[in-house]
């Protein structure tokens, strides 16, 4: 499907997410609280078939955080951004992991480098910083480490 | 029929393993495939290619004047901070002031090897030379001064 | 978590496999839960060389953020650049040479063929067979010294540039890759002697490690994981890049989704990869080898992404530019971290010497994984 | 002609003219513990020294090259290294089973070599028993790894131990179905009579095809039971780190790699004791001109000639086959190598009654 009959069709089936052109594909905003339904329809859903959640990050935007879903469809061979805002001092969002389970590992990155609460995921716990890790996230644009820092 | 398969099982299986040690008793009886450099050994007659990357180097020549005009494109260049330029302000014959390194600091110890500085370089005063034995026991040592000490910039250089 | 190492409540063996062990060829973690010699649980624990790549390119420009990604999927690392340059030339919207192209696609193809090379002698000294190792690393040899001899560098080379390559290949480059090609072709039957063919190593790999095509497309799984379980995700064939759609190769698919069709996928995609270079190889055409950019990148405020297909599947390169000389947020969607998340699924119930089966044949590099 | 066998009969002579009884038979006995011990230490560089090199040619490299003459003292410098390095016990350990277990892998090995006959007349001991004591003693061996492998206090070290018990158990079987057909036909437990018993043409040759059979049978079982490649469960570098020894360092570490090279050595002397005549020479029917000169050849170099020439076979299989799963380990013996040595037993039993061989 191209991007305008997708824009259609995300159109008609979700009324209130706001779709934004211009990039190489559609980026589909919505609220953190639709997500999990958005997405079991976009991965149910006959004409869509969005089952192959291929890449998962959040980028922090000081104001807020950016949930970045990349969506693709192995049968169709179309891809979809679906983006979700965040609020900055207490992000939490649904998780992705019963639909996809590899959202399983990248939810767990997302939420050691950026904090994000993942509800409802199933083993929620830090998978690349060290056990025991205090103080602030990593890729957070806050995020200073002065002990570390390489001088010359 | 079972045991008819059973049988032909094992023969497979077996010639199968023959197969391999076949090969390797190849191996074992031709010498000549032997690939083993014997590196320190070798020295006198490595040959390296022309463009590997061992470490940045300022040619100078004959008259000990390098290139370099310290404009340092290089160490904007350069991701990792491994190149540092100190400039000083020479006064040439005709009493003008004319801008020119006094040190060109390079941490070897930082070095990735990529190129990048040698890319940004105008005038083409630094290179990536041969060498790879950069093995030192003191860590400074790594750090390196690459203009010889009153060596100049060449003349019609800009 | 790593101190309650002992017994699970059940009276399950917990061992922890790494992050100091032969069979995980770097510093991967695995906590294994067994009973027996049977696996009840793997937990992967990563990040003993997390370098936080991404955070780094923050603060590195376009032009210096390419280095850093050999540093990741080493034995892909051209495929890597060639990614990271694409989608930097996407958001500039330059247009590359013919002749980049071509250079490109037999770097590309060339360290598919190193990677694989490695991963075949590595995964058969996994499971025990020490003689392949060499062997492959034969061939391996002549691969990195073509490249040494074009880029100046064996493993981490950042050949590619937004724009093009670097340099210009070496002229010996052309004769010395089809010498490879010959070389190649004189010497693959043994690997099949030594490996492919041997009773031992099939009934190692058999039925070993199965997922399915619905699982690999749910766990993410990439490359040659995925193809082994019919699932067609070839990105040269579905979203082509470069000048691949004008390439005659196949995309090998297996069904079994075993740690057999996996080897099978890679040792046929060396013979696709070989293809390709020799459609290439003796028609580069004259030209540029990079095309003209300003000294300074400054991407448009915007969002890009590119997939390359590198040797373990799909590498992913996610930028977000605010217009300035760096790039605000940057994101690589590394095949071996979707691939490992599906090892736990695969290893339960499977004896410890399928685990290093397993782990072979999903061909796991953990920079790649740690990023 | 000087043989090793007269002057071992005049060193006793010589003995027993000069000493009275007791004292001749404790300088033989020490004369035997220094035998063994040199043999047991040049066996051991001898051995590993070959391995290396003949992994480093099939693995299209050199090897060891630098230390004397083509890195011939190469094994002499390592062991100098293992001497002089710590022997670390771990805090965990059980420490008295722990230093123990590498001295009983050791003295299993050392028992064994004493009914082995290493050349025509020279033989430590005589025992009428001989092939019987050599399967018993040698499973020994299993109770020191398991040892190691438990007190070493790691799970790898146990799971290496548990392997090793199970493989060392099950092979067993079919390396003692495999002696018994030869002990069928010869009638005799004893490895003298045995080696007579092939005066006139090795076992092998005059067995058919059932001996044949068998003999490959105790080559794999004797592979399985050094625990070496392709069935080096206990070790399994890849899975297990390195086994049960993975907590030994030094000269407990240089210990059990010792025996294992001993181990090899006692499995293929045995080998070569049962199937390939021990020490007589290769004799062809009625080639009375060919049979002279291979007799000319001296029985020692018989003897030691066709074990190397096992012992590479060994090491050819080492260095070419990936190593298999443990359930596929046992797979083979219960359902493969016991079922066949069974029916072969029974085949060789029918031969031996009818008289079928020559």
């Amino acid at each position: 499907m191209t991007n305008d009959e997708l824009k259609i069709e995300l159109t008609t089936l979700f009324p209130t997410m706001q779709i934004e052109e211009g990039g190489e594909w559609l980026n589909g905003f919505i609220e953190p609280l639709e997500l999990l339904s958005v997405i079991h329809e976009l991965k149910n859903n006959i004409n869509l078939k969005f089952d192959y959640l291929f890449c998962l990050t959040c980028v922090d935007f000081k104001s807020h955080l950016t949930m970045v879903y990349h969506l693709s469809s192995t049968t169709f061979h179309h891809s979809v951004v679906i983006k979700s805002k965040l609020d900055i001092a207490n992000p939490q969002i649904e998780t992705l992991s019963n639909l996809y389970r590899t959202a399983e590992f990248h939810e767990r990155e997302v939420y050691e480098m950026f904090g994000v609460n993942f509800l409802n995921h199933p083993d929620l716990r830090l998978l690349i910083l060290p056990d025991g890790w205090e103080g602030k996230n990593p890729m957070r644009k806050d995020f200073e480490d002065p002990i570390n820092m390489i001088k010359l | 029929m079972f045991i008819k398969n059973y049988i032909s099982e094992i023969v497979q299986a077996i010639k199968s393993l023959l197969k391999g040690m076949k090969m390797t008793g190849y191996y074992f009886t031709h010498h000549k495939e032997i690939i083993t450099e014997q590196y320190p050994d070798n020295r006198n007659t490595l040959q390296l290619a022309e463009r590997f990357r061992g470490e940045v180097i300022m040619p100078h020549d004959e008259n000990n004047e390098h290139a370099c005009t310290g404009c340092t494109a290089c160490e904007l260049a350069c991701p990792n901070g491994t190149i540092k330029i100190i400039t000083k302000h020479d006064i040439t014959p005709e009493g003008k002031k004319k801008k020119a390194i006094d040190a060109f600091i390079y941490h070897l110890e930082l070095c990735t090897m990529c190129n990048l500085c040698i890319e940004a370089c105008p005038t083409d005063a630094i290179k990536m030379s041969n060498a790879f034995e950069h093995s030192v026991y003191n860590r400074r040592d790594l750090t390196k001064i690459l203009n010889q000490p009153n060596s100049k910039i060449r003349e019609g250089i800009e | 978590m790593i101190q309650e190492i002992g017994k699970t409540e059940q009276g399950d063996l917990i061992i922890n496999m790494g992050p100091q062990h032969p069979a995980t060829h770097g510093v991967l973690h695995l906590r294994v839960t067994l009973n027996g010699e049977t696996i009840v649980k793997v937990e992967p624990h990563l990040g003993y060389i997390h370098r936080s790549i991404e955070k780094m390119c923050e603060s590195l420009n376009y032009r210096q953020f390419i280095y850093s990604t050999s540093r990741m999927d080493y034995l892909s690392a051209h495929i890597n650049n060639h990614a990271c340059a694409m989608c930097v030339e996407k958001g500039l919207q330059v247009e590359i040479p013919p002749r980049a192209q071509y250079i490109r696609i037999i770097m590309d193809e060339l360290t598919r063929l190193a990677s694989h090379l490695l991963w075949w002698g590595a995964m058969a000294m996994d499971i025990g067979a020490f003689t392949p190792f060499f062997h492959s690393f034969r061939e391996r040899e002549t691969i990195t010294d073509i490249m040494e001899e074009t880029c100046g560098a064996r493993l981490t080379m950042n050949y590619m540039v937004p724009g093009g390559v670097m340099v210009d290949i070496h002229p010996n480059f052309q004769k010395r890759v089809i010498d490879f090609i010959a070389q190649y072709k004189s010497k693959i039957h043994e690997y099949h002697e030594l490996v492919t063919g041997n009773t031992i190593f099939i009934n190692r790999m058999k039925g070993v490690g199965i997922i399915s095509k619905e699982d690999a497309i749910s766990f993410g799984c990439s490359g040659p994981v995925a193809r082994a379980t019919g699932l067609s995700c070839d990105v040269r064939k579905i979203f082509p890049y470069e000048i691949y759609d004008q390439l005659e190769f196949d995309e090998i698919l297996e069904t079994a989704g075993d740690s057999l069709a996996r080897y099978t996928v890679r040792m046929k995609e060396m013979d696709q990869s070989i293809k390709i270079i020799e459609q290439l190889i003796h028609n580069i055409p004259e030209g540029e080898f990079q095309a003209k950019t300003k000294a300074v990148l400054k991407l448009p405020k915007g969002e890009f992404y590119t997939r390359a297909e590198t040797a373990r599947g799909e590498f992913g390169v996610y930028i977000v530019s605010e217009g300035g000389m760096t790039p605000y947020r940057i994101k690589f969607r590394s095949p071996g971290f979707s691939n490992l998340s599906a090892l736990d699924h695969m290893a339960r119930g499977a004896k410890i010497g399928d685990l290093i089966a397993m782990m072979g044949t999903l061909d796991l590099v953990i920079p790649d994984i740690d990023r | 002609m000087l043989s090793l066998e007269n002057i071992v009969q005049q060193f006793n002579q010589w003995l027993s003219e000069h000493f009275s009884a007791t004292t001749v038979l404790w300088i033989q006995l020490t004369a035997v513990v220094l035998f063994a011990i040199t043999l047991f230490a040049l066996l051991g560089l001898a051995l590993v020294l070959m391995e290396r090199k003949v992994a480093a040619y099939m693995q299209i490299r050199l090897g060891p090259n630098r230390v004397g003459p083509k890195g011939m003292f190469q094994t002499v410098a390592d062991t100098v290294k293992l001497v002089f390095k710590e022997s670390l016990t771990p805090d965990g350990a059980d420490k008295f089973l722990f230093n123990l277990a590498p001295f009983i892998v050791m003295i299993a090995a050392m028992l064994v070599l004493a009914p082995i006959a290493f050349a025509k007349g020279i033989q430590i001991w005589d025992i009428n028993i001989g092939v019987l004591y050599i399967t018993s003693v040698s499973s020994i061996a299993v109770i020191g790894i398991l040892m190691a492998g438990w007190s070493s206090g790691n799970k790898y070290s146990l799971l290496g131990a548990m392997r090793s018990g199970a493989q060392i158990v099950s092979y067993e079987l079919s390396a003692g179905l495999s002696i018994i057909s030869i002990v069928i036909l010869t009638g005799s437990l004893s490895v003298q009579d045995i080696i007579n018993s092939q005066q006139n043409g090795w076992w092998i040759f005059k067995g058919h095809i059932p001996i044949i059979i068998s003999f490959v049978i105790f080559i794999i079982a004797i592979t399985a039971e050094t625990n070496r490649a392709p069935f080096d469960m206990a070790e399994a570098e890849s899975e297990l780190t390195a086994g049960f020894h993975t907590e030994y360092s030094g000269m407990k570490f240089a210990l059990f790699f010792l025996a294992e090279y001993i181990n090899i050595f006692i499995g293929c002397a045995l080998a070569v004791t049962l199937f390939l005549g021990g020490w007589m020479p290769f004799h062809i029917g009625t080639w009375a001109a060919f049979n002279h000169i291979m007799d000319y050849i001296p029985s020692s170099i018989w003897f030691f000639g066709k074990t190397i020439v096992l012992i590479f076979g060994l090491m050819w299989f080492r260095w070419t086959f990936p190593r298999l799963r443990i359930d596929q380990l046992l797979n083979l013996e219960w359902k493969y190598l016991l079922p066949i040595s069974m029916v072969n037993l029974l085949v060789v039993t029918l031969m031996a009654i009818l008289g079928w061989h020559f």
